[in-house]
C-alpha cells in the first residue's frame, strides 16, 4: 500500500491553518507573510495532488487510493476514502482553483486577513474530503463542514447585503443536508436489516435492496440536498445572492467546486444508492433541468449585475451537468462531468474577472461600465476567451460539455435535447449582451477612463484558467480517458438495478458491483 | 355510612375551598389550618395517630404560622390586590382543567381499591414504636438526606433574608 | 446486617454513596471553612471556596468512577445504587459542578458578589443531584429532588440586588415545588398501588399482578412523569425555563441547563426504563422475567414522547428565533436540546439510551460554554446579553467570541463537534426503530436552530458594532474551563467512539439495577 | 366505614383543589398555600394507603413530606421576602418582568 | 504526402496569434508582413494540395490528415481530422485566395485606423476558422470553423466597437447565427445516432450503403429532419430567410471585412455544407423542397429590397443575401456543384464590388450614402471599371462569371429532377431575382458613379483614387469576375468552342457521384432539348438586360422625376420595400421584445416574488412570525405557567385513561 496520498491532500491545508495561526496580523509584513504561506500551502497541495495523476489508473472502474480505517466501529463507520474518475477531477479542481482563488485575494482581502486564509484552508480541506470520502458519514462531515467557512467568507468578507445572503445560503444547504443525514441513517439501518451488517461503506450500501417506496422516498431526500446546492430549479434563489454578495474569492470557490458537490452528490450518492429512485424521479429532474437551463439563461439576461448574471448562467449551465447525468449514456454522463469541470474553470475565471473590476471601482453595476476594452485591452481580451468558454465555443471547453451532454440527451429524448440545446442560443445571448455593455461603446463613465489594465498577479491567476479552457477544449480526451471506466461502471449501477427485477439480472448485477472495488482494493494492497 | 369521615371530609374540601377562594390571604390561610386539622382528624381514624400530632404541630403549628408571619410581614391587614382581574383567560382555563384533573384522576383510580391488597391491620399499627423501626430501619437514608434539605433550607433561608450576614 | 438493624453493611454504604459521603462532607467542612474566613471578607476567599468545591467536586468524581466503575456488580443499599449508568449521569453533574465552581469565581468577582453560601449551596446542589440519580427509590427521589432544587432556587436568586434573578427564582419555586407536587401524589398512587417505592420493586409487582391493566398505574406514571418533565424542561412543562435561566445568574442558568436536566434525564430514563419496560428481564434473573409483560405499557408512553418530543423541538427552536436576549434564547434552545434528547429515550434501545447519555456529555460542555462566555462577555450580569451587545464583538475579543461560535456551532449540530455527534446518535437511535417521520420532523428544526445560533455568531463577526460593550475581566479559570470544554467538544466531535463505548456500557448497567 | 376509594376520590379532590388555586390566585402566599393543599392531599394518600394495606411506611414517608415542605416553604417565603424588597407587592401578576 | 495539410489552417492562426499578442510591438510593417504573408502561404499551401489532388486519378482524390483524437466517448470518435478533396480544393482555394487579395487591400484601407494589428489579426484568425471550416474531415470540426468563422465575424463587425450600433451589429451577427448553430448541433445529433459517425467518410458512404440495402428509404423523415435541422445551420451562417438579418446590419464592419466574410466566403459556408452534405440532401427530396422554396424566396425578397436602399454597402448586402439564395436554388435542386460555382464565381465579383465600395467609400472619407455620391467615374476610374465588371458579372451578362454559374442553377432548376414542376416556378422566381439585380446593382452603378455629384463640397475635394495595394485586389478580383466563369462553361456553350470542358464538373464528380446516382435511379434520367436550353438561357439574359435597361431609364434619363414618382405612385410597396418589409421591426417586436420582457417577468416576478419572496423569505417570514406569536404565550404570568403544566398533565392523563 502506498503512502496515503488522499489524507495528504485532504488534511495538508489544515497544516497552513497551523502555520498561520502563529503569525501576526498587525502589520502589513504579517498580511504578506499569511498571505503567502496560505499560497505555498495550497500550491503544495496541488503539487501532492498531481501525484495522483501519475498514479491514477484509468481501467480501474472501481475506487483506487483506497484508505480505510476504523473511525466509530460501533456504528461501522470508517475513515474511508478513495478516488474514482469523477472525484479524481474534482480533486485535482480544487487543488487547482484554490491557490489560484488565494493568489486573487492579495489585494481584494486586506482586512482580517489572518481569519480570511483560515477559512480559505479549511475550506479546502472540507471540499476535498467531502470529494474523497466514500463512507457515508465521513462524507457527511465533511459535506457540513465545509459549509461554516463558506458562511463565514460571504457573510463577513462580503458585500452589502452579506448577511442575508449567508444565512440563506446556509439555511437552505442546511434544509437538504439535515434530511439527508436522517436518510442515510435511515439506508444504513434499512441495509442492516437486511443483511446484519451495520455500516456507512458507500460501497456494501451501494448493494442494499430497498423497497420502492423507500428509494423513491431517500432518492427525494438525497436529491433535495444536492438539487439545493446544484442548484436546480427552483431551488436555486440562495445562489444569485450569495455569489453577489460573497467576496470574489467566495464566489470562485462556490462556483468552482462547492456546486459541484450537488452533482457529485448525484454522481457518486443519491442515484447508484437509490436506482428506482432515479429512475421514479428522472423525469422531473429532466424537465427542471431543461427549466433551469432555459430559465436561468433568461433571467441572467436581465441582470444589472455582472455577478447576478453569472450566477444565474450557474444555474443554466448546472442544468445542463444534471441533465447530462440523468440521460445515463456515457455522452451524457462523461460530458457532464466534463462540464462540471468546465463550469469550474470558466465560471470561475468569471468571478476572478469580475473581480477584477470590482476591486478597482467597487461596483458590479453593468450600467457603470461601458466600452472599458480601451482601457483594459488585455482584461478585455481575457474576458473575453473566458465568455466563449462559458458559451460553448468550440474549441473551449464548455463546447466538449455541452456538446457531448446534448449528444447524450439527445440519444435518449429527442425533445429534451431540443429545448436544452436553446441554452446554446440563450447562453451566446446574454453573455455576449453583457460583454458588450461592458466593454463596448464609449467609456461612459469618466472613472473608467483611468483603469488599470491586468497586473502580472491576476495575469499569474487567469493564464492558467485561459490555458485550461483551451486545454479542455482542444484536447479533452486527456480528462475523458480517466473517467471511461467509472462512468460505464456509475451506467450500470443505476441502469441494470433499475431495470425491472428479473431475479438473474439482479444477482448479475450484485457479482458486478462487488467484484470492483474488491478487485480495486487486492490490487491496491 | 361512615359519619367521622364524611364530616371530616366534607369539612377538608370546604375548607380548601375556602383557602383557594378567600379574597384575602389570612383569612386563606386559616382555611388550610382547618384543612389541616380535618385532616389532622381523619389520619388519627386512619390509624395513624402520629402523623396526626405531627400534621397538627408541623404543619399547622409551625409551617403555617411561618406562612401567617409572612402575610403580617408583607401585606398591610386587609391588604387586597387591585379588583382588575390581569390574565382571566388563562386563570379561567387554569381553573377548568384543575375540575379535568380531578375528574380524570377520579376517574383513572376508581378500579384502584379493588387491586390493593387489603390487608388486616396488624396489632399496634401505628404506634410509635414501631414508626420509630421503621423510621430509623428503612428510612434512615432518608433521614439523612432529608437533613441535609433542612439544611440547605437553612443555610439557603438565611442567605437570603439577612441583609448582611 | 449489622446489630443496629440497617439492611446494610457501612463499607457496602460507603461503595454505593461513597461520592455523596465526600460531597457531605466537604458541604459540612466548607460551611465551617467559610464561617472561618467570613470574618473578614475578601474576593480571595470567595476563589479559596470556589477552587474547594472544585476539588471537592473532582475527588468526588474521582471516588466515583475509580469505586463505581469498577465494581462488577450493581451495589445496592435500598434506595441508592451504584450502577454505571448513574456514575457516569453523576459524572456529568460533577462536571458541570466543576465548570460552575470554577466560572463562578470569575463570575462572583465580576458581579461583586463576595459570598461564599454560593458555593455551598452548589456542592448540595450537586449533591442533590448525585443523590436522585443513583436513588433506586421513589421517596427518595423526591428527597434528593427536593435537596437539588431548593439549592438550586436559592442560587437562582443568588443576585439579591437583581430583581430578575428574584422574579426568576420565584417562579421556579413556585412552579417547581408545583411540580414536585405532581411527583409526589405519582409516587403516592404508586405506592398505594404497589406497595413499595423501590423502583425495581414495584416493576416487579406492575408485571406480575393484574395492576398493568389498571388505569390507575397510568394516572401514576402520569403524574411521575409530568413531575419529571418539568425538571427537563418539555413542552408544555417547560413555561418556567426561559423566565428562570434569564434572571439567574449566568453560571447558574449554565447548571440548571446542565447538571440539574442531565439529573432529570437520568432520573427520567433510570425510571422509565427500569420500572415501565422490560428491561429488566434481560438481566437474566429469574424474578424479573415477569417484567417482560412491561412492554405493553409502550402504547401509551411511546406516543406520548412522540409528540412531546416533536413538540417540544418545535416550540424550542421555534420561540427562540425571536428572542434578542441571548440567555433566554439559550434557555429556549436547551428546551429544544430536550426534545431531541427524548427522541433517543423513545427509540427504547440501546443506542437511543446511549445516544441520550453521550448527548448529555456533549451538551453539558457546550452549554457551559456557551454560558461561560456570556457571562464574560456581559461583565456584569445582565448588562452585554442582548443580540446588539454582540454585534462586531468578533474582532474586538476574538478569543471568547471563537469559543461562544464553536459552542454554538456544536449545538447546532454541526460537525466536527460533539453536538454533530449526540443529535447523530439520537436520531440514529430513533431511525432505527422507525421513527422516520419524527426523525425527519426533528432534523427540520435543527434547521430553525442553526439560524438562531448562527445569528449570534453573525453578530459577533459580521456586524459592525453598535455599541461599545466592555467584556468582564477574564479569569483563569474561567478560560481553563472554556477551553477544556471546547477541546471536549471538538475531541468528541472527532473521536466520539470512547465516550460512547463507555455510555453504552453505562446504559447497560441499566438492565442490572435491583 | 370509608372505603380506600373514598379517600382516593377526597385526595384528588383536594389535589385538583390545590391546582385550582395556584391556577387563578394572584397571591403568591395563597399559591403558596395552595402547594400545600395539594402535598397534604398525596400525604392523605399515603395514609390511606398505609392504613388499607396495613403497611407504616407510607405513614413514614408522610413525616419527609412534612420535612421537605417545610424546607420549600422555608425557602420559598425567603426568595418571596426578598423579591418583596425590589417589588414591594405580593401580586404575583406584577411579577412579570421575565416574559417572552 | 498529405502531412503538410495542417499548415494551410496553421499558418494564418500564428500570424493571429503573433499579430494579437504581438501586433502593438512590431509594428505596422511587421503586421501587414506577417497578415498578408501568412495568408500567401496558406495559400500556396491549398495550391500544393490542390495540385496533388488534381494530379490524382479522380477516385483517389481525396487526402485526410488526422492530427490527433479529439473526443472519445463511448461510440463517440472525433478525431481533429483535415481532409481535402475536390469540393474542399474549390474552397479553399477561393478561401484563401480572395483572403490574400482582400489582406492586401486592407493594407490600404486600414492605413490609418489605429487598431490594424488588431484587424489583421482577427482577419487571420477568421481565415483559420474559415479553413478548418472548408478541411475539416468531420461536422464537428467543421462546426468548429463554423462558429469560429462566427467568431471572427462577430469581432470584425464589431471591430469599430466604440459606436455601440457596430457592437450591436456584431452581437445580433454572432445570436442569429447562434440560433442556425443550434440547428446544425441537433442535426448532428441526429445523424450521429442515425449514422453512428460525424465523419464524412463514415456517413456518406453509410447513407448510400443503407439506402442501397433498403435500411434507409427515400426521404425518410430522419432525413428530412437532418437535413433541414442543418439547413437551419445553413440559413444562419448564409443569412437566407428567416435568418438573414443579420447580414445587412454588419455591413458595419471595415469594408475588406465585408468583403470577405461577409460575401466571398463565411457567408457561403452554409452553401459549401449543404454541398458537403449532398448524399443526405440527395435522400430527402422533401428538405430539397423546402430549401429550394426557401432560398427561391430568398433569392427574390432580397432582390425586392436592395432596390431600395441607398447605403452602397447595404445594397450589396441585400445583393448577397439574394445570391446566396441562388446559390441555395443551386444546391437546393441537387446541382450541387452549380451552387459551389455560383458559389466561387460569387467570390469573385461580391469580393471585387464590396471592394470596390470600400474604395468608393474611402474616396468619399467614409460616406456610404450613395444618394450624396454621383459622377465619381471620372475621379476614381480603376475603381469604377473594375466595378463596372462585377456589376455585369452579377447581372448575369455573359460571358462575364455570372453568366455561367447562374445559368447553370437556373437550368439546373428548370430540371429539378425530384419536383419538375417547382423547378419550373423556382426557374421563374430565379430569373426574375436576376433581373431586379441586374436592376440595382445598375442603379449602383449609375448612382454612384453616373450623373452629377450630391456631396459635400469638402467630399468632392476628397475625392482621390485609392493606392495601388487597394486597386490591386480590385484589378485581380474584377479579373476573377470576368473569367472566373470559364472554369464551369456549360456544356452548351463548351460544345460551341470544340468541346470545352467543364473542369470544375468534371473536378467534382468524385464528390457528388453518388448523389448524381441516387438521383438517376430515382427520378430518371431526362434529357432536355438544347433548344430549351438555348431559349431558356437567353431568356435569363434578355431579362437582365431589361433590368439594366430600365435602372438606365429611370436612374439616368429620368433620374430627376422618376424615383420619386414611383415612389409616390406606389407609395405603400415603396415604404414596405424601404423598410425591408419591416422584417426587423417585427423580429424585434415579435421576438425580441416579448422575450426580453418573459425574461424580466421570470426574473421580478417568479424568481423575485414567487420563489425567493412567497417561497423562500415567506417561510422566513413564517417562521420569525410563528416565533413572535408563539413566544407571547410566555406572557410571564405564573398562573399561565402552571396552566400549561396542567394542561399538559390533564392531556397525558386524557391520552392515557381514555
Amino acid at each position: 500500500m502506498n503512502a496515503p496520498i488522499l489524507t495528504y491532500v485532504t488534511f495538508l491545508p489544515l497544516l497552513g491553518v497551523l502555520a498561520i495561526l502563529f503569525i501576526p496580523q498587525r502589520s502589513e509584513s504579517g498580511k504578506k507573510a499569511i498571505r503567502w504561506v496560505s499560497m505555498v500551502i495550497s500550491t503544495l497541495v496541488f503539487f501532492v495532488s498531481l501525484r495522483l495523476y501519475f498514479d491514477f489508473d484509468p481501467d480501474v472502474a472501481g475506487f483506487q487510493f483506497i484508505e480505510k480505517y476504523i473511525w466509530i466501529p460501533s456504528y461501522g463507520i470508517t475513515y474511508f476514502m478513495g478516488l474514482d474518475g469523477l472525484a479524481f477531477w474534482l480533486v485535482l479542481l480544487t487543488t487547482f482553483l484554490t491557490p489560484l482563488t488565494i493568489l486573487s485575494t492579495w489585494s481584494a482581502i486586506t482586512k482580517k486577513v489572518k481569519e480570511f486564509q483560515i477559512m480559505m484552508l479549511v475550506l479546502e480541506t472540507a471540499m476535498l474530503g467531502t470529494f474523497v470520502s466514500l463512507d457515508l458519514f465521513l462524507f457527511y462531515v465533511f459535506w457540513e463542514i465545509m459549509l461554516i467557512p463558506m458562511w463565514l467568507i460571504i457573510g463577513v468578507w462580503g458585500g452589502e447585503r452579506r448577511i442575508y445572503a449567508a444565512i440563506k445560503f446556509f439555511l437552505f444547504t442546511a434544509v437538504g443536508s439535515f434530511l439527508m443525514l436522517v436518510c442515510i441513517i435511515g439506508l444504513v439501518y434499512f441495509h442492516h436489516q437486511e443483511t446484519g451488517d451495520l455500516t456507512f461503506n458507500l460501497l456494501s450500501l451501494y448493494n442494499t435492496n430497498l423497497a420502492r417506496t423507500y428509494e423513491i422516498l431517500f432518492f427525494a431526500a438525497f436529491a433535495l440536498a444536492f438539487a439545493i446546492k446544484v442548484p436546480m430549479f427552483p431551488l436555486h434563489t440562495w445562489l444569485p445572492d450569495a455569489h453577489v454578495e460573497a467576496p470574489t474569492a467566495g464566489s470562485v470557490i462556490l462556483a468552482g467546486i462547492l456546486l459541484k458537490m450537488g452533482t457529485y452528490g448525484f454522481f457518486r450518492f443519491a442515484m447508484p444508492l437509490f436506482p428506482d429512485g432515479s429512475a421514479f424521479f428522472t423525469p422531473l429532474i429532466v424537465v427542471l433541468s431543461i427549466i433551469g437551463i432555459i430559465y436561468g439563461a433568461m433571467v441572467a439576461m436581465v441582470q444589472p449585475d455582472i455577478k447576478k448574471l453569472v450566477a444565474y448562467s450557474s444555474v443554466s449551465h448546472l442544468g445542463y451537468c444534471m441533465i447530462g447525468l440523468f440521460v445515463l449514456n456515457r455522452h451524457g454522463v462523461e460530458g457532464s462531468i466534463l462540464q462540471m469541470i468546465n463550469h469550474g474553470i470558466s465560471t470561475g475565471a468569471l468571478f476572478l474577472l469580475v473581480g477584477v473590476v470590482y476591486e478597482r471601482r467597487h461596483t458590479r453595476m453593468i450600467a457603470e461600465y461601458g466600452g472599458i476594452c480601451r482601457p483594459m485591452p488585455i482584461y478585455a481580451s481575457i474576458f473575453f476567451l473566458i465568455t466563449l468558454s462559458s458559451v460553448g465555443f468550440p474549441t473551449t471547453n464548455g463546447f466538449i460539455g455541452e456538446f457531448l451532454i446534448l449528444l447524450g440527451v439527445f440519444e435518449v429524448n429527442k425533445a429534451a435535447a431540443v429545448l436544452a440545446a436553446t441554452g446554446v442560443v440563450l447562453g451566446a445571448i446574454y453573455m455576449f449582451w453583457m460583454f458588450q455593455r461592458v466593454f463596448y461603446g464609449r467609456v461612459s463613465n469618466p472613472k473608467n477612463e483611468k483603469l488599470k489594465d491586468l497586473n502580472r498577479r491576476e495575469l499569474a491567476y487567469l493564464l492558467p484558467l485561459v490555458a485550461l479552457v483551451f486545454w479542455i477544449g482542444l484536447y479533452p480526451n486527456f480528462f475523458l480517458s480517466k473517467m471511461h471506466s467509472s462512468v460505464d461502471h456509475f451506467i450500470s449501477q443505476v441502469k441494470i438495478s433499475a431495470e425491472p427485477a428479473s431475479p438473474g439480472a439482479v444477482v448479475e448485477h450484485h457479482a458486478s458491483v462487488d467484484k470492483a472495488p474488491l478487485s480495486v482494493s487486492a490490487a491496491k494492497e | 355510612m361512615d359519619l367521622y369521615f364524611w364530616v371530616f371530609a366534607s369539612m377538608s374540601v370546604l375548607a380548601g375551598l375556602f383557602t383557594i377562594a378567600a379574597r384575602d390571604a389570612l383569612p386563606s390561610a386559616m382555611g388550610l389550618l382547618t384543612v389541616f386539622i380535618a385532616l389532622a382528624s381523619l389520619y388519627l381514624h386512619l390509624h395513624a395517630p402520629l402523623i396526626a400530632i405531627f400534621q397538627v404541630a408541623i404543619y399547622a403549628g409551625a409551617i403555617l404560622i411561618l406562612v401567617v408571619f409572612v402575610i403580617m410581614l408583607l401585606m398591610a391587614p386587609g391588604e387586597r390586590l387591585a379588583a382588575i382581574q390581569a390574565n382571566v383567560s388563562y386563570r379561567g382555563a387554569g381553573a377548568l382543567l384543575g375540575l379535568c384533573l380531578i375528574g380524570l384522576v377520579a376517574v383513572g383510580t376508581k378500579g384502584v381499591s379493588e387491586i390493593v391488597s387489603m390487608k388486616a391491620l396488624p396489632e399496634g399499627f401505628g404506634n410509635p414504636s414501631m414508626f420509630g423501626d421503621l423510621f430509623f430501619r428503612d428510612f434512615l437514608l432518608h433521614f439523612e438526606v432529608v437533613s441535609v434539605l433542612l439544611l440547605v433550607a437553612l443555610i439557603g433561608g438565611i442567605y437570603l433574608c439577612k441583609k448582611k450576614l | 446486617m449489622s446489630d443496629l438493624g440497617f439492611s446494610f453493611s457501612l463499607s457496602q454504604l460507603w461503595q454505593v454513596a461513597g461520592g455523596q459521603i465526600i460531597l457531605l462532607i466537604a458541604g459540612l467542612v466548607l460551611i465551617f471553612v467559610d464561617l472561618w474566613l467570613s470574618t473578614d471578607e475578601k474576593p480571595d476567599h470567595v476563589a479559596t471556596m470556589g477552587w474547594l468545591t472544585a476539588l471537592s467536586f473532582l475527588v468526588a468524581l474521582k471516588y466515583m468512577i475509580c469505586t463505581g466503575w469498577t465494581l462488577n456488580e450493581i451495589v445496592l443499599v435500598d434506595v441508592f445504587s451504584t450502577e454505571k449508568f448513574a456514575i457516569f449521569v453523576s459524572a456529568i453533574v460533577l462536571m458541570a459542578g466543576i465548570f460552575a465552581s470554577l466560572m463562578s469565581i470569575g463570575y462572583l468577582r465580576n458581579n461583586k458578589l463576595v459570598r461564599s453560601e454560593y458555593f455551598i449551596l452548589l456542592l448540595f446542589a450537586v449533591y442533590g443531584t448525585i443523590a436522585m440519580v443513583q436513588s433506586v427509590d421513589l421517596l427518595m427521589m423526591f428527597i434528593a429532588l427536593e435537596v437539588m432544587s431548593l439549592s438550586v432556587y436559592v442560587l437562582a436568586a443568588f443576585l439579591k440586588d437583581d430583581r430578575k434573578s428574584q422574579e426568576g427564582a420565584l417562579k421556579y419555586f413556585l412552579l417547581g415545588s408545583f411540580g414536585s407536587a405532581f411527583f409526589l401524589f405519582g409516587v403516592a398512587l404508586m405506592y398505594g398501588l404497589t406497595g413499595t417505592v423501590n423502583i425495581t420493586k414495584i416493576a416487579q409487582v406492575l408485571s406480575t399482578g393484574p395492576l398493568l391493566e389498571n388505569p390507575g398505574v397510568l394516572v401514576a406514571i402520569a403524574m411521575l412523569m409530568s413531575g419529571l418533565f418539568f425538571k427537563m424542561a418539555l413542552v408544555p412543562f417547560h413555561m418556567w425555563t426561559p423566565d428562570v435561566y434569564e434572571g439567574s445568574p449566568a453560571i447558574i442558568t449554565g447548571f440548571m441547563a446542565t447538571a440539574v436536566k442531565a439529573g432529570a434525564f437520568g432520573i427520567f430514563i433510570k425510571l422509565l426504563y427500569v420500572t415501565f419496560t422490560p428491561i429488566l428481564a434481560h438481566s437474566g434473573q429469574p424474578e424479573f422475567q415477569s417484567t417482560v409483560n412491561l412492554a405493553a405499557l409502550a402504547v401509551y408512553w411511546k406516543p406520548l414522547l412522540w409528540w412531546l418530543a416533536l413538540i417540544t423541538m418545535f416550540v424550542g427552536n421555534l420561540v427562540a428565533v425571536s428572542q434578542q436576549n441571548v440567555k433566554r434564547m439559550l434557555a429556549y434552545s436547551s428546551i429544544a436540546h430536550a426534545g431531541y434528547m427524548v427522541l433517543g429515550i423513545i427509540a427504547a434501545n440501546d443506542e437511543g439510551r446511549m445516544g441520550v447519555l453521550f448527548y448529555l456529555f456533549a451538551y453539558t460542555l457546550m452549554n457551559f460554554g456557551a454560558f461561560g462566555v456570556l457571562y464574560l462577555l456581559d461583565g456584569q450580569e445582565g448588562k452585554a446579553q442582548t443580540l446588539d451587545d454582540y454585534k462586531g464583538l468578533g474582532f474586538k475579543y476574538p478569543a471568547l467570541s471563537f469559543l461562544m461560535a464553536l459552542f454554538l456551532v456544536s449545538m447546532a449540530g454541526l460537525p466536527p463537534t460533539a453536538g454533530f455527534i449526540g443529535k447523530f446518535y439520537v436520531f440514529a437511535a430513533a431511525i432505527k426503530e422507525g421513527y422516520l417521520l419524527l426523525a425527519a420532523l426533528g432534523i427540520m428544526t435543527c434547521v430553525i436552530g442553526a439560524y438562531y445560533y448562527l445569528r449570534v455568531i453573525w453578530m459577533l463577526y459580521m456586524v459592525e458594532p453598535s455599541r461599545e460593550v466592555v467584556a468582564g475581566r477574564v479569569s483563569v479559570t474561567s478560560m481553563i474551563a472554556l477551553i477544556a470544554a471546547a477541546l471536549g467538544i471538538m475531541y468528541l466531535g472527532i473521536l466520539p467512539e470512547g465516550l460512547a463505548q463507555v455510555a453504552n456500557v453505562a446504559q447497560q448497567s441499566l438492565a442490572m439495577v435491583f | 366505614m370509608a372505603s380506600l376509594t373514598h379517600y382516593i376520590v377526597l385526595s384528588s379532590i383536594l389535589f385538583g383543589l390545590g391546582t385550582i388555586g395556584f391556577c387563578t390566585r394572584r397571591n403568591a402566599l395563597i399559591l403558596f398555600m395552595s402547594i400545600e393543599l395539594m402535598l397534604n392531599a398525596a400525604n392523605l394518600m399515603l395514609v390511606a394507603f398505609s392504613n388499607f394495606m396495613a403497611d407504616m411506611a407510607g405513614q413514614v414517608m408522610v413525616i419527609f413530606i412534612f420535612a421537605v415542605a417545610a424546607a420549600e416553604v422555608a425557602v420559598g417565603l425567603a426568595i418571596l421576602i426578598v423579591l418583596f424588597r425590589h417589588v414591594r407587592e405580593v401580586d404575583i401578576t406584577k411579577f412579570n418582568v421575565l416574559k417572552w | 504526402m498529405e502531412g503538410y495539410l495542417f499548415l494551410i489552417p496553421l499558418i494564418p492562426f500564428i500570424g493571429f496569434l503573433i499579430n494579437g499578442l504581438l501586433g502593438q510591438k512590431i509594428g505596422r510593417s511587421g503586421v501587414y508582413c506577417i497578415g498578408c504573408s501568412s495568408i500567401g502561404l496558406a495559400f500556396l499551401f491549398s495550391i500544393l494540395a490542390v495540385y496533388q489532388l488534381a494530379c490524382s486519378p479522380a477516385e483517389d482524390r481525396l487526402l485526410v490528415q488526422t492530427l490527433w483524437s479529439w473526443i472519445t466517448v463511448g461510440n463517440l470518435n472525433i478525431d481533429m481530422a483535415l481532409m481535402i478533396d475536390p469540393l474542399s480544393a474549390v474552397m479553399i482555394l477561393v478561401v484563401t485566395g480572395v483572403s490574400f487579395v482582400i489582406h492586401i487591400y486592407s493594407i490600404g484601407y486600414m492605413a490609418h485606423d489605429e487598431s490594424y494589428w488588431r484587424f489583421f489579426s482577427y482577419l487571420n484568425m477568421f481565415v483559420f476558422f474559415m479553413i478548418m471550416l472548408v478541411l475539416g474531415s468531420n461536422y464537428i470540426v467543421m462546426f468548429v470553423g463554423w462558429e469560429g468563422v462566427g467568431l471572427a465575424s462577430y469581432l470584425l463587425i464589431g471591430f469599430w466597437y466604440k459606436e455601440n450600433v457596430n457592437a450591436d451589429a456584431g452581437k445580433k451577427a454572432f445570436i442569429v447565427n447562434r440560433i442556425g448553430d443550434f440547428g446544425f448541433l441537433l442535426g448532428m445529433f441526429l445523424m450521429f445516432i442515425t449514422f453512428g459517425s460525424l465523419s464524412y467518410l463514415d456517413v456518406f458512404p453509410k447513407a448510400v450503403h443503407m439506402y442501397e440495402h433498403g435500411m434507409l428509404a427515400m426521404n425518410s423523415p430522419v432525413m428530412i429532419a437532418i437535413c433541414l435541422l442543418l439547413f437551419l445551420g445553413a440559413t444562419g451562417k448564409s443569412a437566407q430567410i428567416p435568418l438573414f438579418v443579420w447580414l445587412p446590419d454588419a455591413m458595419a464592419g471595415p469594408t475588406p471585412v465585408s468583403a470577405l466574410i461577409h460575401a466571398a466566403t463565411m457567408v457561403t459556408a452554409g452553401v459549401y455544407m449543404v454541398a458537403r452534405t449532398n448524399v443526405l440532401y440527395t435522400l430527402a427530396p422533401t428538405a430539397l423542397l423546402v430549401l429550394v422554396l426557401m432560398s427561391a424566396a430568398t433569392a427574390f425578397i432580397a432582390a425586392t429590397i436592395g432596390i431600395l436602399q441607398n447605403d452602397i454597402k447595404r445594397v450589396l448586402a441585400y445583393s448577397t443575401v439574394s445570391q446566396l439564395g441562388y446559390m441555395f436554388i443551386g444546391v437546393s435542386v441537387a446541382a450541387y456543384g452549380a451552387g459551389i460555382f455560383h458559389l466561387m464565381t460569387h467570390a469573385f465579383f461580391k469580393a471585387c464590388l464590396f471592394l470596390c465600395a470600400g474604395s468608393v467609400i474611402h474616396a468619399m472619407g467614409g460616406d456610404q450614402d450613395m444618394r450624396s455620391m454621383g459622377g465619381l467615374w471620372k475621379k476614381i476610374p480603376i475603381t469604377y471599371i473594375t466595378m463596372l465588371f462585377a456589376t455585369i458579372a452579377i447581372s448575369g451578362i455573359p460571358p462575364f462569371a455570372g453568366f455561367f454559374s447562374k445559368d447553370e442553377i437556373l437550368w439546373k432548376a428548370f430540371t429539378f429532377p425530384y419536383y419538375p414542376v417547382v423547378g419550373k416556378i423556382v426557374w421563374f422566381i430565379g430569373v426574375l431575382a436576376a433581373g431586379i439585380t441586374a436592376f440595382y446593382m445598375f442603379r449602383l452603378i449609375f448612382m454612384t458613379f453616373h450623373g452629377k455629384f450630391r456631396g459635400t463640397e469638402e467630399q468632392a475635394h476628397h475625392l482621390h483614387e485609392s493606392p495601388l495595394n487597394m486597386t490591386g485586389p480590385l484589378m485581380i478580383l474584377a479579373f476573377g469576375s470576368v473569367f472566373g466563369g470559364w472554369l464551369g462553361i456549360p456544356h452548351l456553350i463548351g460544345s460551341l468552342f470544340g468541346h470545352v470542358p467543364n473542369v470544375l464538373e468534371n473536378f467534382f464528380e468524385p464528390v457528388f457521384a453518388n448523389s448524381h446516382e441516387i438521383i438517376a435511379a430515382y427520378a430518371g434520367v431526362h434529357h432536355h432539348s438544347t433548344v430549351v436550353e438555348w431559349v431558356l438561357m437567353a431568356g435569363s439574359v434578355a431579362v437582365a438586360i431589361g433590368g439594366i435597361f430600365l435602372a438606365y431609364h429611370i436612374y439616368i434619363r429620368r433620374v430627376d422625376v422618376l424615383p420619386e414618382k414611383l415612389a409616390e405612385t406606389y407609395s405603400i410597396y415603396h415604404k414596405l420595400v424601404y423598410n425591408k418589409y419591416f422584417v426587423d421591426e417585427i423580429y424585434y417586436y415579435v421576438v425580441v421584445l416579448p422575450f426580453y420582457y418573459l425574461s424580466m417577468f421570470f426574473w421580478k416576478v417568479v424568481d423575485a416574488f414567487c420563489i425567493d419572496g412567497v417561497g423562500v423569505n415567506g417561510q422566513a417570514w413564517l417562521v420569525q412570525r410563528g416565533s413572535g406569536a408563539l413566544r407571547l404565550v410566555q406572557n410571564g404570568y405564573v398562573q399561565t405557567y402552571g396552566a400549561f403544566m396542567l394542561l399538559g398533565l390533564v392531556v397525558m392523563l386524557w391520552f392515557f385513561i381514555v
